[in-house]
């Protein structure tokens, strides 16, 4: 079958008539001429049985382990990370942040300024900033794509990320409907006022979220309504990005093409030529792969494998830490967990040092607060230790002395290797350290997304990656029927700190003691069991240059350089 | 010097449970231009050592043990696979038993024809086919030009056999091997089949090995016989000789058992048992064609104590006019009545109750018994099911029947495969009187037995009838064989009954054409 | 009959099909080889609580996976369990798993198809459509619903597979049955005056077992796989409990890292496939009771 | 002929259509819906996106909506790739896992047709019992395990073949068409070997070795016609089968085909990709199983006959 939008007629539709574009001819059969010495390149590669890396290195070509095939490319419609990585490529933000430090930094807007106690921003757009086609990235185009993010029909499920934004959650939940009552304004081309209910400092961070991102309304409009999910704008020949590369080929669970855009405002600090994202699902795969030279970069790399990897000379393997925490939420109100004895019992005698040393082979840290340490300064305080007499004597003042009595527990998790490894090492040491009998359950991912939201287990096993870098982030699951909450937890002292005390907060250390304050009492209550802090964990090619590390695991492509000539370490050949 | 001197052959099988030589020291040859006929019941080692002069034995299990069989002077059991290979199909070629199997259904009739002309003579494919079509001519193939392009199926038994001969001599051969080839087929058919090979020998001047249990079939055209039995020869000479002045035991028996003579006309009251009217069976083929008319408006009557034969070819209806009766099959419209009651519309407990008073003898004795039962099963089975004996009688009545079937008591704990045919169908007709039936439909009932064994149950079917006062149906295409056991005969020809009378009347004064033909093609009538 | 075998007397007519199955099968030493292996097995499954070197779920995290070594004969996994223990105790699901739900299958499926291919016409129509649905029914919401739908059971597994299973046996035992109708045999049951179900039971499921146990010994090995899919999306055991079809799946993640724990629960499983099939092959040639004549 | 086909088909409808109907109301009744993540969706944003996809009307009408979208040849939006329509998805995976499955039954059929006629005709001799027991192992053997074991040995010990891809590097189809064909390969080693053992016990194969024909043309030309029938009435089935079941290999040979949608589509609910996958397979299984009958049949000269549909 045929697309309706294939070939010949997608590629008229490219051209958009509203604004009148003079070097579209030009730049098309310049396109398809790249595309064309592209498609050379890849078959010359095959025939030459040259590895994917030699080649890359070569011409400039990153080949890239992207996990899963991308659910779509629209900013406004996706989640995922396999997505993120790929419309961070095609798009940018108003800023983006530093790959090492991860401060905002100038992307579309070249500054932006506080006023009004920092409830108003106002950016003032780069002129320089173009979309794909050439034309000029303005501020209206911002506020009509926030308009798009933020509509009720959307469907935008990261929404939430412009909330600060001064009746942004009202117009999502249709409260009110007109879209200049929300606390967006174009002053001109290259200046737009965003006004926010408080003082947010991380909301520049936040416009290096795809949500955030602006996409180009006459395109859009030429495909459908502005409120659409499915409309065909994202493809191959129609879609028109503002990033540093821009779309070439994208083959259904086979890989995604993205060359370097000529109409990007830095692009003379782009080096790469083209990314090729691949979508692999089996990790042994990957690895594999990797190892012959088919891929420069794994998005993640087999438990099993990392021990080998590290203690290689000049290893490819590299891991940092990563902002997110995995822990078990207790179900606060089924005995025998309604008992915060109990939960403190669990807590503590968990010996997260051996399992992150011997189950997680070291690729983990480990947690004993939901908030990752080191979150943009703020260091959560270590309230408990591995301690199974105190274990023992909470379990015993419970009325369990050595687990007489017990009703008995069920850990759930969802069906996963990694997470069965912890549950049976976490069983054991339970089962070994204070005398009683856990079950384990695994569930297929959406039932156990079921439980997890019915608050219908016991134990269950839950992981947070934080969607920016703030205290914030974590500390806000746990009040009062908040949907991730997911254990009955709430304190009203708890909700104040975190809803109205922490944003009034002056300074930073104004706020991070709040924080301290709302963790301390999150802690002793126990309705979750932080167990470790992730770290992200990838094999990258020697050739690869400026892919840093960080802690959102958040790689900006426009970075990255391949030197030609090197290659993996002699014990993998 | 003979065309074919086999001289002392010996062939044994080597299996699990020891050697068995199936043929001992076996001596006789064929003369250029004559017929030489083989006689013996199945396992007397008759096809053995003609298969294994072609190296046609599979082996293992066979092995040949000694002897030479010389032919045109060089012995065949010397010679490599492949120098055997060039003689079959060449100079030495066979027919086998069953036409309905030996020919390969998934080929057309014209490349298997050919084939051992662009075998062994190198022919192109055009002149083969020419040369395969003047031959399906000349063994009386109507239309050979679409018989080339026909699949056997396409045809019956008498035609493939027809073209299996055809096949055997498109080469040419010195000697054919023709091993039982008119069995398996309809008592007309085999009288055309046997003029046709008598035909061809003569006109082609090739000596042929015949192969056959049947005395009467072979006493018409062979030249010399040789009679075997368990393996060994046990007397050989020409057919006059044979017939007239027959000296080993074994080749009287073999002629004694030649189905001849008539039954004594007993005197039948005319009390009707079973009353058909307008009997009508047809069959509709999945595919809507139209239906098969296998029995069309029938009607008989069976009186109480006699023996109805009913004689046609096969697919004239006669089985399954038989079944209908036992309402083993769904008739299509008519009426069937047992003493007075209506059989067509019972149905479930009390059709079960009639079926116990009327039992069926098949044909095949090797598919009507369950391999998986042993005898004792299938006896006791009708026995229990119809309550007939208390359990603790059980044993008493199984032995009864054992020895009212002639079979031994102690074979009471074999399978069915352990046992001949003839005794296999001792066992069918134990089961058959185990529910003390007043009626038995008998279908061809010793047409897949070898001769003597044929006179054996027509011996013990005539006694057990008078004993038990029973009334029998008894389907055949030998004419012979009913003449034997019937009182009336009825002839059926495509689903109808042509003609009915007395035994005497039908032998004596037939009335149709097509019960003289079928009278004329009995076998061995001038031997009788 | 050219040789009689000894005379036996009338009183040994008690014998039954499966009484000389029985006589036939200790002849042949293929198959009792099998048999025995698999009798080993059963009996190492039931006496593992007490025969086990060690407890299958205490873990040695220090000591992690190990290769073959005096303390532990056939090594040990991640969690520094012994491999030994791990296979004895997976034994137990397995083989249970194998031999039940395969029993559960082969029940369902041989009734179901006896009853289509001998009561034929539109009974037969309706019940083989209704095999054709669940075929195409797409299995892991199947299991998924089942799953929701009766809570988690071992019980459930059991239900699951079989209910995979019997289709294709229904289908072998339908088509064997159409044949076995023609025969003379069950045209005589007919006559005799049995009931069909009694045809069924006594003349036609006994000749149809042949290709329905060669089936059922292929079908074995495949149903402890099955259930380790079935546990892996959460039907089914649960860790710390194993399985032999856990353990090779976990191995083959690790084929490379630590061979040993693929390499011998997949000789287990693989013993007990050659073991089935040489058993399976032997009864099969004992039921035939034609075989026997060479 | 046409008759037998249009009967066929006929049959197969309402199959299909209890199978639609099934499917439609069972992924619905399963818990977890298409937009569950795990970060928890604001209702409002949950709303929009149920009205989207029409999951906020009545059951009933839902079915009846997706009955009159299906008449029409459209299997509805992905739920799960938004701005793709299940037909979409489906023929752009489709032409490569036909490929896959093609080149594995083509695999198959080499191996297992040479190894089960190859045990043939020495029955219990060596010469059966090794390729029967490889056959075996081969039956038992998941592709989880042969697929990486595969790669780990021709792909990286040896060194000889590409590990990853569809048609990016030569030879990159091979081991994804092993991996996926063995199994079958072993069904039919053993359908042919049983299937030769019936034939070559027939009285024409006697025949053909009386006319003087040498081994391997009784073999070739007599038997293998009538021994490969099985074979060839287990191939409809299995192609549709191979279809159905090619996600793991899909998945370690990172290969663009069908087999990945269906697996994944249960577990992300994507209920018009299930149920998409579920009529199209079902339909698969349908038509191939005929195409499969209609070639044992025209093979068989009784059957053929019969379609031809004389009544002669």
């Amino acid at each position: 079958m045929r697309h309706p939008l294939s070939g010949a007629a997608a590629r008229q539709r490219r051209v958009i008539p509203s604004r009148p574009t003079t070097t579209t001819a030009r730049r098309s059969s310049l396109r398809y001429l790249s595309v064309f010495a592209f498609a050379l390149t890849v078959l010359s590669a095959c025939g030459g049985g040259e590895s994917n890396v030699v080649t890359g290195n070569r011409d400039g070509v990153l080949h890239y382990g992207n996990g899963t095939e991308p659910q779509g490319l629209d900013p406004h419609v996706v989640t995922g990370v396999p997505e993120n990585h790929i419309i961070r490529a095609l798009f940018e933000g108003l800023a983006v942040k530093n790959p090492i430090t991860l401060e905002p930094e100038p992307g579309v807007a070249e500054r932006w300024e506080f006023s009004d106690e920092g409830r108003v921003i106002t950016f003032y757009l780069n002129p320089e900033a173009k979309w794909s086609n050439g034309e000029q990235v303005t501020a209206s185009d911002y506020v009509w794509s926030w308009n798009r993010a933020l509509h009720p029909m959307t469907g935008n499920e990261y929404s939430y990320m412009l909330f600060p934004v001064v009746n942004a959650e009202a117009y999502l939940k249709g409260e009110i409907t007109d879209f200049n009552e929300v606390g967006v304004k174009a002053l001109d081309d290259t200046t737009l006022e965003v006004t926010l209910n408080a003082p947010t400092p991380y909301f520049v961070q936040l416009m290096d979220h795809y949500s955030t991102f602006a996409v180009h309304p006459e395109t859009l409009m030429q495909f459908g309504e502005m409120t659409d999910r499915y409309t065909p704008w994202t493809r191959v020949g129609n879609i028109v990005s503002n990033g540093a590369f821009t779309l070439t080929e994208w083959s259904l669970n086979r890989r995604i093409i993205v060359e370097k855009s000529e109409h990007y405002w830095d692009r003379d600090k782009v080096s790469l030529n083209a990314v090729v994202f691949y979508p692999m699902e089996n990790v042994v795969s990957e690895e594999r792969m990797f190892r012959v030279e088919q891929l420069h970069y794994t998005q993640v790399v087999p438990l099993d494998k990392i021990p080998l990897y590290r203690d290689m000379p000049d290893t490819p393997y590299v891991q940092a830490p990563y902002l997110g925490t995995y822990y078990y939420l207790i179900n606060t109100k089924r005995p025998p967990v309604d008992d915060v004895r109990v939960r403190q019992a669990l807590a503590l005698s968990v010996d997260r040092e051996k399992l992150v040393r011997t189950v997680l082979q070291e690729t983990a840290v480990p947690a004993y607060s939901i908030t990752p340490p080191d979150t943009l300064g703020y260091f959560p305080p270590k309230l408990f230790n591995y301690n199974p007499e105190r274990a023992r004597a909470l379990l015993a003042e419970a009325g369990y002395p050595n687990g007489e009595g017990w009703p008995g527990l069920e850990i759930l998790y969802n069906t996963n290797e990694g997470h069965r490894k912890i549950a049976v090492a976490i069983q054991q040491m339970w089962k070994s350290e204070l005398g009683i009998d856990i079950t384990i359950t695994n569930q297929e991912w959406k039932v156990y997304l079921d439980s997890v939201t019915q608050i219908d287990f016991q134990i269950a096993r839950r992981g947070w990656i934080g969607d920016y870098v703030d205290a914030n982030n974590f500390l806000d699951l746990f009040i009062t029927d908040g949907g991730n909450n997911n254990t009955n937890y709430s304190d009203p002292v708890y909700d104040d700190l975190i809803l109205y005390k922490a944003p009034k907060a002056e300074t930073r250390e104004e706020r991070y003691a709040l924080f301290t304050e709302a963790e301390t009492m999150l802690m002793e209550e126990m309705p979750i069991i932080p167990i470790y802090t992730y770290t992200s964990k990838h094999l990258i090619h020697p050739s690869v240059e400026g892919l840093y590390s960080n802690l959102m695991d958040s790689l900006n492509l426009k970075y990255v350089k391949l030197v030609p000539g090197r290659t993996l370490p002699e014990a993998l050949r | 010097m003979a065309l074919l001197n086999v001289d002392n052959l010996s062939v044994s099988f080597v299996t699990r449970n020891g050697t068995n030589k199936a043929v001992d020291n076996v001596s006789f040859s064929v003369e250029e231009r004559q017929i030489t006929a083989i006689i013996g019941e199945s396992g007397s080692g008759k096809s053995v050592s003609c298969y294994a002069m072609l190296g046609l034995v599979p082996s293992p299990p066979g092995r040949i043990d000694g002897g030479t069989a010389h032919f045109q002077g060089r012995d065949l059991l010397a010679l490599s696979e492949d120098e055997l290979r060039a003689i079959r199909g060449r100079d030495i070629a066979m027919i086998f038993q069953d036409p309905m199997t030996c020919l390969n259904p998934f080929m057309k009739i014209g490349d298997q024809l050919i084939e051992p002309l662009t075998l062994h003579k190198g022919l192109a494919k055009g002149p083969a086919r020419e040369q395969a079509m003047a031959l399906l001519d000349e063994v009386g193939i109507r239309d050979p030009q679409a018989a080339m392009s026909a699949f056997p199926h396409e045809f019956s038994g008498g035609m493939r056999q027809r073209v299996m001969i055809a096949m055997a001599l498109i080469n040419e051969p010195k000697l054919l091997i023709a091993d039982e080839p008119t069995t398996a087929l309809d008592v007309t058919i085999q009288a055309q089949i046997l003029k046709l090979i008598a035909e061809l020998q003569t006109k082609r001047n090739i000596g042929v090995l015949f192969i056959s249990h049947d005395l009467a079939v072979v006493s018409d055209i062979a030249d010399q016989i040789v009679v075997m039995e368990k393996g060994k020869v046990v007397e050989s000479g020409q057919p006059k000789a044979i017939f007239d002045n027959p000296q080993h035991p074994y080749t009287q028996k073999l002629l004694a058992a030649i189905p001849s003579g008539q039954k004594a006309a007993d005197t039948v009251t005319p009390d009707p048992l079973i009353r058909i009217d307008n009997l009508r069976t047809w069959f509709t083929p999945t595919g809507g064609a139209d239906p098969v008319k296998a029995v069309d408006d029938v009607s008989l009557e069976i009186h109480r104590g006699e023996v109805l034969g009913l004689v046609g070819e096969s697919g004239s209806g006669k089985s399954t006019l038989g079944r209908s009766i036992l309402r083993l099959v769904p008739i299509t419209g008519g009426q069937i009545t047992f003493e007075g009651t209506e059989l067509s519309s019972l149905e479930g407990r009390s059709l079960k109750q009639f079926r116990h008073r009327m039992q069926m003898i098949f044909q095949d004795p090797y598919a009507s018994l369950n391999p998986r039962m042993t005898v004792y099963d299938t006896l006791a089975e009708p026995l229990l099911l119809h309550g007939l004996v208390r359990k603790a009688d059980l044993d008493q009545a199984i032995r009864e029947l054992m020895d009212n079937v002639g079979l031994a008591r102690a074979f009471v704990r074999k399978y069915p495969h352990e046992f001949s045919g003839g005794q296999r169908q001792r066992i069918a007709i134990g089961r058959a009187l185990a529910t003390r039936p007043e009626f038995i439909v008998a279908d061809e009932p010793v047409s897949a037995l070898d001769v003597t064994i044929q006179a054996q149950i027509l011996d013990l079917l005539a006694d057990l009838t008078k004993e038990y006062g029973l009334t029998m149906l008894f389907i055949s295409h030998d004419l012979a064989v009913i003449r034997q056991i019937a009182d009336r005969i009825a002839v059926m020809y495509h689903g109808k009954l042509v003609e009915e009378g007395s035994t005497a009347q039908v032998f004596e004064t037939p009335q149709q054409d097509y019960t003289r033909s079928l009278l004329a093609a009995i076998p061995g009538a001038n031997a009788a | 009959m050219n040789t009689v075998a000894p005379v036996f007397e009338d009183a040994e007519k008690g014998s039954s099909l499966w009484h000389d199955a029985w006589l036939r099968l200790r002849k042949n030493k293929l198959a009792l080889f099998g048999g025995s292996v698999l009798l080993f097995m059963v009996v190492v499954a039931l006496l593992t609580p007490w025969i086990a070197p060690y407890s299958y779920e205490a873990q040695n995290l220090d000591l992690g996976a190990s290769p073959p070594s005096a303390a532990h004969w056939l090594g040990t996994d991640i969690f520094g369990r012994d491999v030994l223990t791990q296979i004895m105790y997976g034994g137990r699901i397995s083989l249970a798993v194998g031999f039940i739900a395969t029993a559960v299958a082969l029940l369902i499926g041989v009734t179901w198809g006896a009853v289509a291919g001998y009561v034929g016409g539109r009974v037969d129509a309706v019940m083989m459509r209704l095999v054709d649905i669940l075929y195409a029914l797409p299995f892991m919401i199947f299991i998924v619903l089942l799953m929701v739908v009766f809570g988690r059971n071992i019980l459930l597994l059991f239900l699951a597979i079989g209910a995979v299973e019997w289709l294709t046996m229904a289908r072998i035992m339908r088509s064997q049955v159409q044949s076995l109708r023609q025969q003379e045999f069950v045209e005589a049951a007919v006559s005799v005056g049995l009931s069909p179900a009694a045809i069924i039971r006594k003349h036609v499921v006994p000749n149809a077992l042949g290709p329905i146990i060669v089936y059922t010994t292929l079908t074995i090995p495949s149903v402890m796989l099955l259930e380790a899919f079935l546990s892996f999306l959460g039907l089914g055991i649960q860790p710390p409990a194993t399985s032999w079809g856990l353990l090779i799946s976990y191995g083959a993640e690790t084929m490379e890292e630590y061979p040993w724990l693929l390499i011998f629960p997949g000789c287990a499983l693989t013993l007990t496939l050659f073991s089935l099939n040489f058993l399976g092959d032997g009864l099969r040639d004992a039921l035939d009771v034609r075989g026997s004549k060479d | 002929m046409l008759r037998f086909m249009f009967i066929r088909i006929l049959q197969a409808l309402p199959v299909i259509f209890v199978v639609i109907t099934a499917t439609f109301f069972l992924v619905r009744s399963a818990p977890g819906g298409p937009f569950d993540q795990e970060k928890i969706v604001i209702p409002e944003v949950k709303k929009a996106l149920e009205a989207q996809y029409r999951l906020d009307l009545p059951l009933h009408e839902q079915y009846f909506a997706y009955l009159g979208d299906l008449a029409q040849g459209d299997l509805g939006p992905s739920f799960k790739y938004p701005g793709r329509s299940v037909n979409e998805i489906l023929f752009s995976g489709l032409p490569v896992t036909a490929e896959l499955g093609l080149y594995a039954l083509i695999i198959a059929l080499c191996i297992g047709v040479t190894a089960g006629v190859f045990a043939s005709l020495r029955p219990n001799t060596a010469q059966d019992y090794v390729p029967m027991s490889l056959a075996m192992i081969g039956i038992c053997m998941p592709s989880f395990l042969l697929g990486p074991l595969l790669v780990l040995v021709f792909g990286i010990w040896l060194d000889w073949l590409p590990i990853t891809g569809w048609g990016d590097i030569p030879g990159d189809k091979i081991l994804p068409a092993v991996t996926l064909g063995s199994a079958y390969a072993a069904y039919i080693a053993r359908l042919s070997r049983a299937g030769m053992l019936e034939i070559l016990s027939q009285d024409y194969i006697r025949t053909a070795r009386a006319k003087g024909l040498p081994e391997w043309r009784v073999v070739t030309q007599h038997a293998l016609r009538g021994g490969l029938i099985p074979v060839i009435a287990f191939l409809g089935p299995a192609f549709a089968g191979l279809l159905a079941g090619s996600f793991v290999v899909e998945t370690i040979f990172q290969i663009p085909g069908l087999g990945r949608f269906y697996v994944q589509a249960a577990f992300n609910r994507d209920y018009t990709m299930i149920l998409g996958t579920t009529v199209f397979l079902s339909s698969l299984i349908v038509f191939f199983n005929l195409v499969s009958d209609i070639i044992a049949a025209w093979l068989n000269p009784r059957l053929r006959h019969q379609f031809q549909g004389g009544s002669s």
